[in-house]
C-alpha cells in the first residue's frame, strides 16, 4: 500500500478540513476559553461532525457507522490540530469506539450506534499517576456479589466531565507493574461513589479527576474478559495513540506553516527575518523533522488498519517522534514570532500548550522511545 | 587576620542578629520582593524593618559610593557580603530597576546634579524605576526604535508608544530610548532621557502573555514635556548608555537562573515519578536528560563565576556577557521543560489550588520569553560572532 | 491473481533457482561488490554466474529500456523485484556510478547516438564510469569549477583537476563538468562531456583519508583532447544535467544508509556492555540514546518509501531529495557515533586483527564525509529553504 | 579563590606552550605515527620535560618534585592537547604519581625519585570491558604465600609497552560491581606471566592489553591497604579525569581556532564562508560551549586541590562536559572544513580521533553524569 492517503481519504480530509476551517478556526477555540465554557467544546458542531459520519467513523456499519480504520481516524486528528478545536472527536470517536469495538453484542448494540449518532459520549480512565504508565494501574475492583466494587483515582481523564459513559481500567489481580489481573469497565458517571472534577488545564481543552469509592458495577458492565484487559487496553491505546501522533502532525504543520509566512512579513534590521541565513537552516531542519513525522505516522496507522505484527513498534515510533516534533515546531514558533509569540493575543502560544498536552498523553515521548527499546530487546 | 576576614566576621556577626528569621525563607510569591516606590508596600513588619536596617547601613547597594546612600563597599567586600546573605539565604532587601539597570548607568554617564538627584532616591527605595526600550515594529532591531522627542524651547515633547516595560504600571520614573534627531543612521540621534511617570500625556496598558498576567506593559506617550536637563549622558549619544546598560542586564539575566536554589531537580523528579530498588529515577531517560543539564548548568556556574573573577581582573571581554546571556536563558527553558516532564500529568493543571494556580505551566511558558528579552539568543550569537569572534560580516 | 502477483511468483521462483546461496550473504568486504569494466575482476566464480545470469534478463538495470540491455519492467514490477531480492538478501549483481549516476542522464539528455553506445555497456558491466565534478578550489560552491575546455575544430582540449573522483584509477570512462565558456555566470558556460580515462593526458592519485585509504582521487587533465560530439546536452548547459544528475545521487545517498540491514543497535550494544536482571542495556543513558535514535531511524525509513511514493504518483517536490540526503546522512552519522560509545575502547582499535583492521572506527571516520560529499548539510538546507519553503533571498 | 590562572600557573602554562609548540607542533605528533615509532613518543623531549619540572610536577619536594597540584597538571595537559604531543606526562607524571603519593614511605622513596628525574614510566591498569567501569573489576589477586597471585587481562593500558612499572587493580575479595574488595598492585612488566600486547589505537597514541597469568607478587607490591583499593582508586581516577578533561578543552580549543581561521580564509559562493550567518551561529554557540567548559574544568581542579567534598562532583560535571563539548568542537571543526577535513593531509583529523580516545578514557560523557545523577541520589 502507497504511504500516502488515498483517493476516499483525501476526500474525508478536505471534508474535514472544510468544516473545521470554516466553522472551528482558532478563534472558536478561544471563544471558548475566553468564555470558560462549562461544556468545552460546541455541541452543535458535535451534532454537525456526527451527521457528517465522523462520530461513527470507527463505528462498524452494522451499528450505524462507517466502519472506517486508524488512518482515516488520523486525517480527521491531523485536522483538529490545525485549529486546536475542541471536541470529544479523540474521547468518544476514537479511544471510546475502540474500545466498545471489543464489547459483547449487546454492548455493542448498546452504545455504538448511540455515538455514531452523537448522543453518547465516552471518556476513557486510566492514569493514575504524574505519568502514563497503564500497567501501573492500581486501582482496586473487588469481587463484590454478581459484580465488582471500584475504589481508586483516575486522573487526566480527557472528557470526562462530559462523558455519559466511563471505560475504566482497573486492577482484579496481581500487583501495580503487572500486565495480567487488568480489567476494564464501562461505568455510568452517574453512579453511586463516582466523584468528579472538571480540571482546568494549560490548553483549555478538557480533562477530568474522578474518584471511585465502592462504586458497585454488575458483570454486564465487565468490557472483555476479566484479568485480561491488558491485550484489550493495548490495542485502544495503539489507536489512541496513532491519533494523538496525528493531531500532533496537524499542529506542528499548522505553527511551522504560521512561522514561514510571519518569517516572509516581518522585518528586522532593513530586512525580512526569512533572509537570516541561520533562521533559513533551522526551517528547513524543521520542514524535514516534520515530513519524516508524518510518514512515521501514516505508516503507523496503516499498520494498525492492516492488524500488521510491527505496528506496536511504529506506534511507539510513531508517537515518540511526533512528541518531539510537535515540542520543537511550538519551540521554534513562539522563539521566531519574538516578544509577540509571547503574547496571549497571538494563537502561537495556543500550539505550544496544546503540544505539551499531547506529550502526556497516553505516554510521552521518553516513554515511547522506551517502549520501542523494550520490544527491541534492549 | 586580614581585613578581609574581619570584614567577613563582622559581617556575618551583623546580618546574625539582624535578618530576621522569616527574611532568610525562600520567597514564595511576587508579593515577596520589596520594589520600593512612591506608593511602597511592605507584604510583613518584619519586611520593612529587614529593609531599613539595611538602608540604613548602605546595604540595599552595597557597593555604591556612601555619599549616594550606598555602602562605599570595594569588589571583594561586596562579594563577601553576598556570600554571606547567601549562606544564610537573606532576602534582598530591596530589589528594584533602578538599582540594577539605571544605578550603573548613572554612576557612568550622570551629571553631579543627576547622581545627587537620583541614586539617594534609588538607594532609599523612594522611587521605582521602569525601563522604557522596546518598541513594537523594532523588537531585536531596537536601534530603529520611533519614539520621537521634539525640541520645544527648554524641552522635549515626546511622542510614541514603548512595549515590554515591565512594571510600568507601578513605576514612579522612567528611563527611556527617544529620538531626538531622525536624520542620520539609526544608531544616531537617540537620547536617553529621565522623566516623571505621572507627567501629563503617559499611560500603560498591562500586556496579557501565554502564562498569564505579566508586570509588562504597553506605555504610551502623547506630548509629555521633559526637561532638556533629564537627557543622561550627551544628547544624541544615548545608544551608548543604552548598550553599556544592556550589558548590565545581560550579565543579570544570564544569572538569574536558579542554580542550587531549592529541591535539586532529579529530586524533584523522584517525588512524582519515583524510583527504582537503586534508587534511581524510575524514568531512565528522563533521568538521562536530568543528568546531562545538571552536568550543563553546573558548567555555567562555574563560567558565570569565573566571568566575574574575569570581570573583577580587568580581563573580560566586553562581549561576553551575550555569550553567557544566551547560554543561561536556553539553558533555564531547558530546566523548565525538564520540570514540565517531571510533573507530567500533574504538571498540566493551569487553576486549581493543588496545582498553585497552574504555577509549574506559567514558570514554563514564561521561560520561552528569556531566550527574547533582553536581546535574543540570534542576536547574542551575532554579538559573539562578530564582536569576540571578528567574523566577517557579522 | 494479478498480473503484479504473477509477476511476483515467478520472480521469487526464478531467484530462488539463480541466486547462488553465497550471493545471499551480507557482503564482508569492498571485493564482494562487483563493479565491471575492462580490467572487471571477480572475487570468485559464484559471483560470475550470478551476474551474468542477472545480465542476461536484463536485471542488473531492470527498469531500463530493453533495448539498452534492460530488463523493461515498470515502476511496479521494478519495486517488486528489489522486495524479493531483499527478501533472500541477494547482493546486487552489478554495481556502478554508470547504473547508478550516468545511466539516468543519459536517458534523458543523451543522443539515440550516445544511447546506443554508451547504455548497453553500463548494463552489460563492460564499461566502469567516473564522476569528475568537484575541484579543490570549488568545494561546495560547484558550479565555479575552472577546469577548461578550449576548442580545436571538431575536438575540445581539456586542461584541470578534479578531486573526489571515486575510483578514478579503476575507471574506463569519465562523465566530467568543464567549463567550455568563462565570459558569462558561473552557471552558464559549464559543459557535460564524456571521454576516455586513458585518453593522453589523463592521469590520478589517490587521496587518503581520515579513515584511511580510499576509493577518492585526484585526477589531472593536461590538453586531455576529445571530440564535441561526446558532450552530453547542449554545450553551456551542462549544468542543468548536473544539476539533474546530483538529485539522483542524493536520493541514492539519503537512502545509502544501513537500515535495517545486520544486528540491531541496540543488540550490538548489549553484546558489548551487557544487560541487567531486566534485559536493559548496562548503560541507561546509552540505552536512551539508541532508542532517540531507532525512532529517528524508523521515521526517516517511512520518509523513504513516502518519497518514493509519492515520486511514482507524480507528487513529489524535486527538492525533497536534499531535505532526505540531509536528514539521511546527519542520522548516518549519529548510527556511527552510537556505534563508537557501544563499542567502547574495543572500539578504538584501528589495525589489529581482532579489530578486522580497526573496521569501525574507520567506518565512522568514514561517515563524516556524508555530510559533504554529493552537497553539504548546509547547501541542502539551503536548498530546503529556498526550493521548497521559498524563503526570501535564501 | 578566583577562577583563574594565578601568576605561577600562568608562567607554568607559557613555559609548557612555550616548549611544546616549538618542539612538538602536530608536525611531530605527525611524524611518530608516520614512522609507526616503537616508542610512540619522543625520550628526548620527555628528558627536556623532567629537567623543566614537569615529570615531577605533582611529586612531593621530598622526593624530588615540584609538589604542585592538580590546577598545574591540568594546565599541562591543556597544552598538550593543542599540538597532541605524545609524552608519558598523563600515565606516568598524573596517574603513576598520583598512586605512588598514596603508598608507603618506603614505595615513594624507590619510585617517585626516579619520575621526577624522567627515568621511570608509570602506568595504570584499570579497564577490562568495552567501557571504563573501574568497580566491574574481575582480575582476581589471591593469596599465596606472603604475598598474591594475579590473574586477568586488562585493556587500554595507556602507555603500558614502555612502562617499567605497572600499577594494577585486582580484586582481592567481593564480586564484581562491589567496591569493597579492590586492591592496589605494584607489578613488574618483565615479570614471569606477564604478556604485553601494544595496541595500534586509532588516535595513534600508546595503549596495551595486559594479560597476567599466575603472576607472583610480594606483600611489598601493595599499594595502600588490601581491600581497601577503592577510596585510593577514586582519589587518582578524579586527578586523571580533571587531566584529561584540562586535555580536552586544549583540543576544543585548538580546533576551533583552527575553525575560525578557515571560516575567514576560505571563499565559496564568493564569500568568505565565516559570513555565512548559519555558521556565525553555530562557532557562537560552540566558542560559549568551551568557555562554559574551561571554566568547569578549572574548578574541579581547583576543588581537588582543595580536598574539598565537592571534588567528586564537578570533576563528574568536568568530564561529561568537556567529552560532549570536544565531541562538538570536533564534528564541527570536520563538517566546516568541508572535503579538505577529511583527508589525512589536514590535521583536523588527528583531533577528532584523540577526542574519541579522551571520551572512552577513564569513563564516557555518559558515565560521568550518571555519576553525578547517583551523587546527587536519583
Amino acid at each position: 500500500m502507497p504511504l500516502l492517503l488515498n483517493e476516499e481519504q483525501t476526500m474525508l480530509r478536505d471534508s474535514a478540513r472544510g468544516f473545521i476551517g470554516d466553522k472551528a478556526p482558532v478563534s472558536h477555540f478561544r471563544q471558548l476559553r475566553d468564555a470558560k465554557d462549562a461544556t468545552g467544546f460546541s455541541r452543535d458542531y458535535w451534532r454537525a461532525f456526527s451527521e457528517m459520519g465522523f462520530a461513527g467513523l470507527l463505528v462498524p456499519e452494522a451499528f450505524g457507522g462507517s466502519g472506517l480504520g486508524a488512518v482515516e481516524a488520523g486525517v480527521v486528528m491531523e485536522e483538529i490540530g490545525r485549529t486546536l478545536m475542541p471536541s470529544p472527536f479523540f474521547s468518544t470517536a476514537v479511544l471510546g469506539v475502540s474500545a466498545l469495538n471489543r464489547g459483547s453484542d449487546a454492548q455493542k448494540s448498546e452504545y455504538l450506534p448511540k455515538i455514531a449518532s452523537g448522543v453518547l459520549l465516552a471518556a476513557l480512565a486510566i492514569d493514575e499517576g504524574a505519568k502514563h504508565r497503564p500497567l501501573q494501574t492500581a486501582m482496586k475492583a473487588a469481587r463484590s456479589g454478581n459484580g465488582f466494587k471500584l475504589n481508586g483515582a483516575k486522573a487526566f481523564v480527557v472528557d470526562g466531565h462530559t462523558a455519559d459513559l466511563l471505560i475504566v481500567a482497573a486492577r482484579s489481580a496481581g500487583a501495580p507493574g503487572e500486565r495480567d489481573g487488568l480489567t476494564l469497565f464501562l461505568v455510568d458517571p452517574k453512579a453511586k461513589g463516582v466523584a468528579l472534577e472538571r480540571t482546568a488545564m494549560v490548553d483549555s481543552h478538557n480533562a477530568a479527576r474522578i474518584t471511585f469509592e465502592n462504586v458497585e458495577v454488575t458483570a454486564d458492565s465487565l468490557l472483555g474478559d476479566v484479568d485480561q484487559g491488558g491485550a484489550l487496553l493495548d490495542s485502544v491505546l495503539n489507536i489512541g495513540c496513532g491519533a494523538v501522533a496525528a493531531e500532533m502532525v496537524g499542529l506542528s504543520d499548522e505553527v511551522f506553516g504560521r512561522t514561514v509566512t510571519y518569517l516572509k512579513e516581518r522585518k528586522q534590521f532593513g530586512k525580512l527575518i526569512g533572509e537570516f541565513q541561520a533562521l533559513q537552516h533551522r526551517a528547513a531542519h524543521l520542514y524535514t523533522e516534520i515530513e519524516v513525522t508524518r510518514a512515521a505516522v501514516l505508516k503507523a496507522l496503516q499498520l494498525i488498519d492492516d492488524g500488521a505484527p510491527t505496528a506496536p513498534a511504529a506506534i511507539a515510533v510513531a508517537k515518540a517522534k511526533a512528541g518531539t516534533t510537535a515540542t520543537l515546531a511550538v519551540q521554534e514558533g513562539v522563539q521566531m514570532h519574538g516578544g509577540m509569540g509571547m503574547t496571549d493575543q497571538f494563537d502561537i502560544g495556543f500550539f505550544m500548550k496544546r503540544a505539551r498536552v499531547c506529550q502526556e498523553l497516553l505516554g510521552d515521548s521518553n516513554y515511547h522511545a522506551d517502549q520501542l527499546a523494550r520490544l527491541k530487546n534492549y | 587576620m586580614s581585613d578581609f576576614d574581619q570584614f567577613r566576621s563582622e559581617t556575618r556577626a551583623w546580618l546574625e542578629a539582624n535578618c530576621p528569621p522569616e527574611m532568610r525563607k525562600p520567597m514564595s510569591s511576587d508579593e515577596d520582593t520589596f520594589w520600593g516606590g512612591r506608593h511602597a508596600k511592605y507584604s510583613s513588619e518584619l519586611q520593612r524593618i529587614w529593609f531599613e536596617r539595611m538602608r540604613d547601613r548602605g546595604w540595599t547597594v552595597p557597593h555604591w559610593p556612601k555619599e549616594y546612600g550606598g555602602g562605599g563597599l570595594d569588589g571583594e567586600q561586596t562579594k563577601i557580603l553576598r556570600q554571606e546573605m547567601a549562606a544564610i539565604s537573606a532576602r534582598l532587601p530591596l530589589v528594584s530597576f533602578g538599582i540594577s539597570m539605571l544605578g550603573p548607568a548613572l554612576l557612568k554617564y550622570g551629571t553631579d546634579a543627576q547622581k545627587q538627584e537620583h541614586l539617594p532616591k534609588i538607594a532609599a527605595g523612594l522611587i521605582r524605576w521602569c525601563q522604557g526600550y522596546s518598541e513594537p515594529n523594532a523588537g531585536s532591531d531596537l536601534a530603529s526604535l520611533q519614539t520621537r522627542a521634539e525640541s520645544d524651547g527648554d524641552d522635549y515633547l515626546i511622542t510614541g508608544q514603548k512595549i515590554w516595560t515591565s512594571y510600568a504600571n507601578y513605576a514612579d520614573w522612567i528611563f527611556c530610548l527617544v529620538r531626538t534627531d531622525a536624520s542620520g543612521k539609526k544608531h544616531d540621534g537617540i537620547s536617553f532621557i529621565l522623566f516623571d511617570m505621572t507627567s501629563k500625556g503617559v499611560s500603560t496598558k498591562p500586556i496579557l502573555l501565554i502564562s498569564g498576567k505579566s508586570p509588562f506593559c504597553e506605555t504610551f506617550f502623547d506630548n509629555v514635556r521633559v526637561p532638556k536637563s533629564h537627557v543622561l549622558g550627551t544628547v544624541d549619544r544615548g545608544w551608548d548608555v543604552a548598550k553599556y546598560l544592556l550589558q548590565h542586564e545581560r550579565a543579570m539575566i544570564s544569572g538569574m537562573g536558579e542554580r542550587g536554589a531549592g529541591r535539586p531537580l532529579g529530586q524533584i523528579a523522584v517525588d512524582s515519578i519515583g524510583a527504582d530498588a537503586q534508587g534511581r529515577l524510575d524514568d531512565a531517560m528522563l533521568r538521562g536528560q536530568i543528568a546531562s543539564f545538571e552536568v550543563d548548568e553546573a558548567a555555567l556556574a562555574c563560567a558565570a563565576e569565573r566571568a566575574a573573577d574575569l570581570a573583577k581582573a580587568g580581563q573580560a571581554h566586553p562581549a561576553f556577557s551575550s555569550a553567557m546571556k544566551y547560554y543561561g536563558t536556553e539553558l533555564n527553558k531547558r530546566r523548565h521543560e525538564i520540570l514540565m516532564s517531571s510533573g507530567g500529568i500533574d504538571a498540566l493543571e493551569w487553576e486549581s489550588q493543588r496545582s498553585h494556580e497552574g504555577a509549574r505551566p506559567r514558570a514554563w511558558l514564561r521561560t520561552k520569553a528569556n531566550s527574547i528579552e533582553g536581546g535574543t539568543s540570534e542576536v547574542m550569537l551575532g554579538i559573539v560572532a562578530k564582536r569576540i569572534l571578528d567574523l566577517p560580516g557579522a
